[in-house]
This record gives structure tokens, sequence and C-alpha cells, in this order.
């Protein structure tokens, strides 16, 4: 499924979250578009839509009672974690492929929302070991791949966030975006290789309950849902981290005129574009 | 013939600081250059695009043929840099460093002997660790690293400087028979006397600008210090 | 903690930190796009 | 590129020996940990001869990062990177060399942590082939990764703090599969033990692979 990214329209018109901010003489501020607001509603209404199937109208499971509830939230979050992670990788190939600034963004959008549902992933896990084996954490293959896994985007956002010229942390940044993929894959075939050799299969059964009828609807609802709503937080996280971006180049432009300015010559407009500094 | 540096309104970055704000300067082979400027006018920061290490993000910028936007890694193996840095590893002796730098160019065993002996170094000092060397010895140390890589263009950052008279003349001897015999060198001094002396011409550099001659400054009053005589902007 | 408690802890916490997160983006990148003049914007 | 990496290794190994900080510094760290591990884990409890295959690995590791921090201080002094950009060394003979000098190096702490365990402990040992094998793939991947990371950290002011949060994690399937190896080979059923020779042998490779190419550009930006 790819996920649906609005990315250029153009029209404005109130941002779903915030008020009809009036725009100023700049034009209108934020990262808001029409796109992203019919994207922001559907998502919103998709929300409401899965969270009433999920917490009402679908029948409790028969040995776990009601604690099956905490599935349909659980799967669709692990879903937009790999799926962050996967464009992250994605993003790093093609920054260094292309060299393009678009790709480098995207990769740092989609990590750290991918860090942020990582650890949500977590927090709903402990939520469902708890009153299914009566403790917090359970060195279960899954759990701890993503545990590692907050880990590696941890480390990759660390990387991203040295101050340093753009050019150089996005290149050092997308290496590290390239090996995430590779060491998800690794670290998760030798956690999954080494628990398995404990032949706990009582407790890996119980985290396969048997999905059927309307439960099974409810999931496969969630799980789009939470990738529109992955889609709308990419597209409007890209703008900040594109506008993060130009900020800096702003502050560097008006550091070249100065820095003429100060020599004395006249402030020629050198107008650098960081992005295509190839070095 | 091809100038060996062309550069037109050259842009350079240093990190996110505009180090060149606009550099035009044209050098052809076995020229002897002399860069002048005030402290932080960017004359380091010249020699070290020069040499492709730093990005040139605007403008146009050629070294011994390659386009330092595109091409600065092919630049590095053919220049050869003396800067403040000693860029030699404390830990080993003189002949060690020599020996594996000029090595690592793909230079002859010959060649570093040869350039220890011309700095003075094969005697007592051959197998002493660089992190005991004097200043003025470290530096002959730097120098001969770069004298057996046998580079094309030499940039110069301070040759002169922590250096006794005796060496200085041996600096000064071995720039000019590296420009006598085809290489090109640019060298960012204070000394003027014995740098001028040294120097065919010299370009001044302030605020990380060498104005080209379309734009020098129309009212003139803000023309840089005039150190030395014969300043002349060649485009 | 009944099975409900839990339930409602783990859609809780994910609405909470979720909703924070989006507001925090929106609120950002309404601050910093005062900043960057418009032709900047790829989106405008 | 491997002549390059052959002048690179020869280098940093005779830096090695004329300052010899992995003698005088990492190794007394090693065994400092052994008996570390002895005070929290009280040896006639038990806990300590079971766990000692995962004590002797962890304390690898940790030699292991300071090995690898050292490798690359040597390398920040003086514009020395500079100097590697410079040199006409191909950046994959660079990765190489500094890499088979970690390699060396943490073949002697591993002999040397080896001997302390088995001192310390009173571990026997058994099925020396599988031994030596985990010992070999398991460095060959912890440098391959390690000179990696550890070039990528180069040059940063944060790089002690940010060098331990990039690499451990991505060294963590090392850290089973060297443990679960070596517990092969200490309860005679070596036969367990060799499939996790072959994932540390091809995480070794992905990582020689990926280093080779990322290094020159991790150079370029450090």
């Amino acid at each position: 499924m790819t996920t649906q990214r609005s990315d250029a329209t153009t029209t404005t018109a109130p941002p779903p979250a915030g008020g009809a901010a009036t725009p100023d003489a700049s034009g209108p501020i934020g990262t808001g578009s029409r796109g992203t607001r019919i994207l922001g509603l559907a998502t919103l209404a998709g929300i409401a839509l899965a969270a009433y199937l999920a917490l009402v109208s679908s029948p409790d499971d028969e040995n776990m009672g009601d604690v099956v509830r905490i599935i349909y939230i659980h799967v669709p979050i692990v879903v937009v974690a790999y799926v962050g992670c996967m464009i992250t990788t994605l993003g790093s190939v093609m920054y260094l492929w292309k060299k393009s600034r678009w790709w480098d963004v995207t990769a740092a959008a989609s990590a750290e929302i991918a860090m942020v549902t990582t650890a949500l992933t977590l927090v709903v896990g402990m939520c469902w070991a708890r009153p299914t084996w009566g403790v917090w954490w359970v060195w279960d293959a899954r759990l701890t791949s993503t545990a590692m896994l907050l880990l590696l985007l941890l480390g990759y956002l660390a990387v991203r966030r040295i101050p340093a010229e753009s050019g150089a942390r996005s290149k050092r940044a997308s290496i590290v975006g390239v090996l995430l993929l590779p060491n998800v894959i690794i670290v998760n075939r030798s956690v999954t290789w080494w628990r398995s050799l404990h032949q706990d299969t009582t407790i890996l059964n119980t985290l396969q309950p048997k999905i059927h009828g309307d439960m099974a609807f409810a999931l496969y609802l969630a799980i789009p849902v939470a990738l529109m709503m992955f889609a709308w937080l990419l597209v409007h996280r890209w703008r900040l981290a594109w506008l993060e971006e130009e900020v800096l180049d702003h502050d560097l432009d008006q550091a070249i005129t100065d820095r003429r300015a100060e020599a004395g010559f006249d402030a020629r407009s050198t107008t650098v574009d960081i992005g295509e500094a190839t070095s | 013939m091809e100038p060996v540096v062309h550069l037109r309104s050259a842009v350079s970055l240093l990190g996110r600081f505009p180090a060149l704000a606009g550099v035009d300067l044209d050098v052809d082979p076995g020229e002897i250059v002399l860069l002048q400027g005030p402290n932080g006018a960017g004359k380091t920061t010249l020699l070290r695009t020069l040499a492709g290490l730093l990005p040139v993000v605007s403008g146009t910028a050629t070294v011994l043929g390659h386009d330092l936007r595109t091409d600065a890694r092919a630049v590095r193996r053919r220049v050869g840099l003396l800067g403040h840095a000693t860029m030699l590893y404390d830990e080993l002796t003189v002949a060690d460093n020599v020996r594996f730098w000029s090595r690592a160019a793909k230079a002859r065993p010959a060649d570093a002997e040869a350039a220890l002996t011309e700095l003075g170094l094969d005697g007592r000092l051959r197998d002493v660790a660089v992190a005991r060397l004097s200043a003025g010895q470290r530096r002959r140390a730097s120098i001969a690293v770069m004298v057996a890589r046998r580079p094309e263009l030499w940039l110069l950052d301070e040759p002169h400087a922590g250096l006794d008279a005796a060496t200085r003349d041996v600096v000064d001897d071995l720039v000019r028979r590296a420009a006598a015999s085809g290489a090109t060198v640019v060298v960012a001094s204070h000394e003027l006397e014995r740098a001028t002396a040294l120097a065919g011409r010299s370009v001044t550099i302030v605020g990380g600008v060498i104005p080209g001659p379309d734009e020098a400054d129309p009212d003139g009053e803000t023309a840089p210090p005039d150190p030395s005589p014969e300043v002349a902007r060649v485009p | 903690m009944s099975d409900w408690a839990y339930v409602a802890m783990a859609w809780g916490i994910t609405a909470v930190v979720l909703v924070a997160y989006a507001i925090w983006i929106i609120v950002r990148g309404r601050t910093l796009s005062r900043r960057v003049p418009p032709e900047d914007r790829r989106w405008m | 590129m491997f002549r390059d990496a052959l002048l690179v290794a020869g280098k940093d190994l005779r830096v090695e020996a004329r300052s010899r900080v992995a003698l005088n510094q990492v190794a007394p760290f090693a065994l400092l940990v052994l008996i570390m591990f002895a005070f929290a884990l009280d040896p006639d409890s038990g806990v300590l001869s079971k766990a000692t295959p995962g004590l002797y690995w962890v304390a690898v590791l940790f030699c292991a990062v300071l090995a690898i921090q050292r490798a690359f201080a040597i390398e920040a002094a003086d514009g020395n990177r500079d100097a590697l950009r410079l040199s006409g060394l191909e950046p994959a003979g660079i990765y190489l060399g500094k890499m088979a000098a970690i390699a060396a190096q943490l073949v002697i702490l591993e002999v040397l942590l080896g001997l302390g365990v088995v001192l310390l402990y009173g571990t026997k040992t058994a099925g020396w082939a599988l031994l030596v094998c985990t010992c070999l793939a398991a460095t060959a991947g912890i440098a391959a990764a390690g000179t990696l990371y550890g070039v990528l950290a180069a040059g940063l002011r944060v790089r002690e703090t940010l060098l331990p949060l990039l690499l451990l994690p991505v060294l963590s399937p090392v850290l089973i599969g060297s443990t679960r190896a070596f517990e092969a080979a200490r309860n005679g059923t070596p036969g367990e033990g060799w499939p996790w020779v072959g994932l540390l042998a091809v995480f070794a490779l992905t990582y020689t692979i990926f280093g080779a190419f990322g290094f020159g550009p991790l150079l370029e930006e450090s």
C-alpha cells in the first residue's frame, strides 16, 4: 500500500487543527494546505470509526476478554513504525544516489514519526503484556526487536541533530539511514532465533488470538486509517523540516551579504542553494 | 597555456559559514603568487578550497584542469598543502611519517630519503618521535612530507612561521626550485619583505573576497590596505 | 486493575502522544514559516 | 586498494606499538571489567560460571568501543583527516586498513580476556575449533561496524557519547550470536554453535561491504 502523500497543493484554507489564521502580508503561514485539510478530516473520521469498532461494537475474545482490544491499536501503530523505517531507508538511499534535498527531508521526517510510533508500540506492548502475563516486559522476540528498532532510530536522530553544514549532516545521516533497514533485519533475525531456542511456544501463540468476523474487519480498517494518519503527519513534518532547513539557509545567505558588506564591497546577491552543493 | 588555477566569483563554505564570498583568481604554471590579507580574511580558506577540501557552492573554480564543484577529489592527489597543522602522527618518528605519506602518494622511496636529507632531517632527528620535536623541526618534517609527495601545486600557509633564518632560506630555495621545475606555488604570508622577494606577484584577499576587475569598488576609499608597492590585481 | 483499565491506558497514551506530537508540528510550522519568505515554501 | 590497506594497517599498528595505549590502558580495563563482574555476581553462587560466555563478550564489546575511539583519536589530531583526504589513499583502503588494525588489537584483547576468564572464573574450555571461529567472525564484525561508525563519529564534539549509542545496538546480533556459540561449545554440543558462527560471518561480511563504500563519503564530512 503506497502512502498517499499530497505534496504541493496550493490553495489555502484554514488548517484543520488551528483556527482560521489571518494570513499576514507574507502569505498564509503554517504547514497546512487544502490537501492536508481533506486528509486530516478523513483521518479524524477514520479514527473515530475505528475506535468505535474496536472498543464498542466488536465482541471480546473467548479466553482473553477485553484485552484483545489493545490489538486493534497495537497492530496499526507497528505497521506505521515499520513503514516509517522503510521510508527513512528509502529516502537515505535516494539522497545518496540523487543528492536531492527532497528525499533527505523525507527521510528525516519519517524517521521522527517512526521513532514516536515505535515508542508507542513498546508502551502498548507493555499494556498488553501486563494483563496477559502479569509482567510489564517479556523478552518476546517481537517486543525485543521493536526495542532495538527504537534505539537504532534514536541513534539516527542523534546523528541528524548534530549541528553541521547541511550537506555533511545529510550525508552522515543518510548513511546511518541506509543501514537502518539491514540492521533491523539482522537484529530481528538474531532475536527471533534466540527466543525460539527457548521453545516458549505457549507465550507465542497467545500473541496470535484467532481474529475472525467483525473483529477482523475492525483490525483491517484500523491499518489504512493509521496509514492515513501517518501520511498526514509525514506531510506536515516534511514541510516543517523543509522550513527548518530554509531558516538555516536564510541565515546563511544573510551571512554572505553581511560578510561582503563588512569587506566594503557591494553586496552582490550570491543566492546559494545549499542542497545542491556537492563536495 | 591553461592557467593552473582559474576562479570566478567562487563561494565556498566552512560548515555553515561562507568562508569565500566571491573570489576571482588566475595563476599560471610555474608562477609564485603571494596571497596577502588581514587575519581572518580567508587566506587559509582559499588555500584549502584550492586543495579541494572545501565545497565550492557557486561561481566557477577549476584547479589543474579539475572543476572543484564536481571533481574536487581528483585535485587532492596532485596538491601539496602546508598549513598550521603539521598533519603528522605525533607517536611516529620523522622517518616513519615521511615514508608513510610518500608511499601513500605512490611516490618512490628515494623521494622520501631525498626530502629528509634536503630538510636536514636525516641525521639525529630521523628516528625521533614527532611529539618530541620543536615547532621548527616539526614544520621542517611537514615540509619534508610535502616535498616527498612531489605535488604539482604548492599551497603554503605561513611557511616561514616559526622557522630560524637558515631554514627559511632552505624553504625559499625549495620553492624557487619547485617553481623552476614547473610546479605552481601560492604562498599566504604576513612576512612581506621575505615573501614579496620570493613571489612574482601578489593578490590581496579581504573578507573572503578577491574582487574581479569588473566590480572593483566604485568609490575607492574602501580599497584594502596597500602594504607593498607593486600590488597588481591581474584578472 | 481490570482488563478495561489496560485497554484504556493503551488507547489513552497513544491518543495523547499522537495529538501532542501533531500539535507540536503544526505550532512549530506556523512559527518557523513566519521567518521564511513565501517563495521558499515549496507548498505555497 | 589492498596495498593502501596494508600501509594504513601497518601505520596504525606502529602507532599502537609506540604508544602502547591498548596494552597499557585497554587491556587492564578488560581485566577490571571481569573482576567487577565477579564482585557483582558473587563467584560461589554459580551464577558467574553460568553467565561466563555472556560476560566475556560484554567485556569484549566495551573494550572494542575504547579501541575504536582510540583508533580515530590518532586521526583527529592536528589536521590528520585533511592529510588523509589529500594523501591519495583510497578511502576503502583506509577503511580496510583501520579495520584490520582494530581487529588485530581486539584479537589480542580476546586472548587476554580468555586467559582472565579461565583463571578468574575457572571455566573449562571445550570445542576449541568453535571458540576460535566464533572469535574470528565476531571480531571481524565488531571491527567492520566499529570502523564505519567510528569515522562517522570522528571529529564530532559528541563522539565519546555518540559512538556507543550508535554502535552497541548495531552489535547486539554479534553479542547474541557469539554468546550462544560459546554456550554451545561449553555444553559440549558444538553442532548448535555453528549456525551462530554463520550469522556472525554474514554480519561481518555485510558491514565490511557497507563500510568500504560508506567510508569515503564519511571521511569527507568528518
